[in-house]
């Protein structure tokens, strides 16, 4: 099976989610076994709620997204001027949840 | 350094851990006219972080604490003192005389409440934010394409997500390097050096880097607040932001999760 | 935030653009005793950066202007003035009480002064500088392998490039991001929350990005300060750090090149 | 001719020396012609004082390097980690040099 390696990081207390390591090395093959399609950033988000999410699925992931208040980067852009879920991972690419922030 | 921004105005609301150090260099700059807007009272325990106030001034109103500090560093300021809590009923008549708008506030029903009148008003919302270790900044409603805070979080967070500073503590000097920036950015607006890119500074105290530049979306033209639907009169009016935030945040002092 | 750094102490040397800053957030963090090291006295000119003094401490040596806003800040605070000019004859008696020394300076003899001093001494430096509208902060002589100024700059730069802040400007906000910064990586060393990585933390307050964080050079062992070599004994009063940067820097106001 | 591409950045005051410019992609050929070597760092440096700099050629270089005071940075890296002037340039390299401030 051949995969990729992408590098996640999580903040603003995304990571207190993730065994409370904010950087993580993901190794994920580099085909959708499901369909046949190059994986995409969606494929990774649900890998993440699979296989790295310890606990309370639901602050990270609803209605098969990210949840309200978490920002997603891709090589420090934000996913929306990449496609959002259907940009397809690179390998080395560094993908960031940040969870917005509220306090001062 | 002179800025030829003697005519300028800007507003800060909040006048905390963030409102402190960018009305300190604001004023330090020689800005025209400072609103000053919090409803709070200095107490001790906002000592040390929130920069501008002492302890002579606990018990003062927070507004009139900073505006006193403010003119320890320059008598010919003028400093608009507004000890009345901000809301979806006296925002654009607040916000309406000044030419910027600086978010120092703590809470997401404030933030979506002062993004929703920037908008309305055509004025550039300098945001931060800081929590922890963790800091964030993002000039919202910028130029003729920038977006606004409805246009990155459409939906508000969930309550469970959401900490106050009281409630999750915070590093005083990361809401000292927010500030600063929100003041830098506000003068980069006022002397044309800003760039008008819609762009996140992340500021991470403990992290590897500390600082990253992330490059934003544009305005969404499918936003509520910012897009091109014809109609939005009432949206500000209309909202209980409170409740479209998910009602009142929990008080976890009360119920004895954290000391206050 | 308590941060149990009550028993460490700091030396802030300069309380000028950057120190005042630096010294606020050290202040407002609760440090135990704090030196301040500064033989000027407040200008007017001043003020519209180093937010520390006021229009009343005009003519009041810096040192004891910027004590005074700390102790309104939190009057248990330990503050040492100290208002002498720091040299090769005394910086070793003058920074040897201190567990961390804070470069907030603004001349390049005085920042070689600091560095081999804080190498006899073995302590950290903590150095900030700025300029118009760029600033640097680096950590000299972290741990066991950390660089000193010397291992990075082993020559002193030519007369011609030199500014100070006089000369070429600066914007205020500019030194309160570094000064604050200053700040941050003293907390963070004192309360074991540093990594010891060298780095070098570039600002632009006009670039794009506006931080860019640097993987520096270890500790080399040819350096004269720092390195291997048995003996050092006398580098420190044997040197004459201005003529070692060439002379006394010319006086551009007298000349008529610039407005004083 | 086979060239690379490589963007170089000017601060700390040296962009003045520069036109006042901060950033240039600068195109160079791949290989030293004297030496027939791939182009490195010191060519480089070489080749920003014959073609880029406009005025006191002295203020950059002395003694066949940058003077002193001056920092090269090798993809947000010290030059001193990267074998300073042998560093062989590949295509797409970011190259910084900034003039150490004294200022506060
Ligand atoms: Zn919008
Ligand atoms: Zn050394």
């Amino acid at each position: 099976m051949i995969t990729i390696s992408v590098k996640v990081e999580f903040s603003g207390g995304l990571e207190l989610l993730f065994s409370n390591q904010r950087s993580h090395t993901v190794t994920i093959p580099s085909t959708d076994p499901a369909t046949s399609k190059p994986t995409n950033l969606q494929n990774l988000i649900f890998h993440l709620r699979d296989n790295l999410l310890k606990e309370r699925v639901g602050l990270f992931v609803e209605n098969d997204t990210v949840r309200p208040g978490i920002l997603v980067l891709v090589n420090d852009t934000d996913w929306e001027l990449e496609g959002e879920g259907d940009y397809v991972l690179k390998d080395g690419d560094e993908i960031v949840f940040i969870s917005t922030l509220h306090g001062g | 350094m002179a800025l030829g921004s003697q005519a300028a105005s800007v507003v800060v609301v909040g006048a905390g851990g963030l409102g402190c150090p960018a009305l300190q260099y604001l004023g330090a700059a020689g800005i025209g006219r400072i609103g000053v807007i919090d409803h709070d009272h200095v107490e001790l325990s906002n000592l040390g972080r929130q920069i501008l106030h002492s302890e002579e001034t606990v018990g003062m109103p927070k507004a009139e604490s900073a505006a006193q500090a403010l003119k320890r560093l320059n008598s010919h300021l003028v400093v608009d003192v507004i000890t009345v809590a901000i809301s979806a009923q006296n925002a654009m008549s607040l916000l309406e005389p000044y030419d910027i708008i600086l978010d120092c506030t703590d809470n997401a029903p404030t933030r979506y409440l002062l993004s929703d009148t920037a908008v309305a008003l055509g004025k550039p919302l300098v945001s931060g934010a800081a929590q922890k270790f963790e800091g964030q900044l993002c000039v919202y409603n910028l130029g003729d394409a920038g977006p606004c805070y409805r246009c990155l979080y459409p939906k508000p967070p969930a309550q469970d997500m959401v900490g106050t500073c009281e409630e999750t503590g915070i590093l005083g000097v990361v809401t000292g390097v927010i500030g600063n920036m929100q003041a830098l950015e506000t003068i980069r607006i006022l002397t044309g050096l800003h760039d008008k890119k819609p762009t996140l500074l992340l500021f991470s105290a403990l992290g590897s880097p500390q600082f990253r530049t992330i490059k934003l979306r544009s305005r969404k033209a499918t936003c509520p607040a910012c897009g091109t639907a014809d109609d939005k009169s009432g949206i500000i009016q209309d909202t209980d932001y409170v409740q479209f935030c998910g009602g009142p945040r929990p008080d976890w002092e009360k119920r004895g999760l954290v000391n206050g």
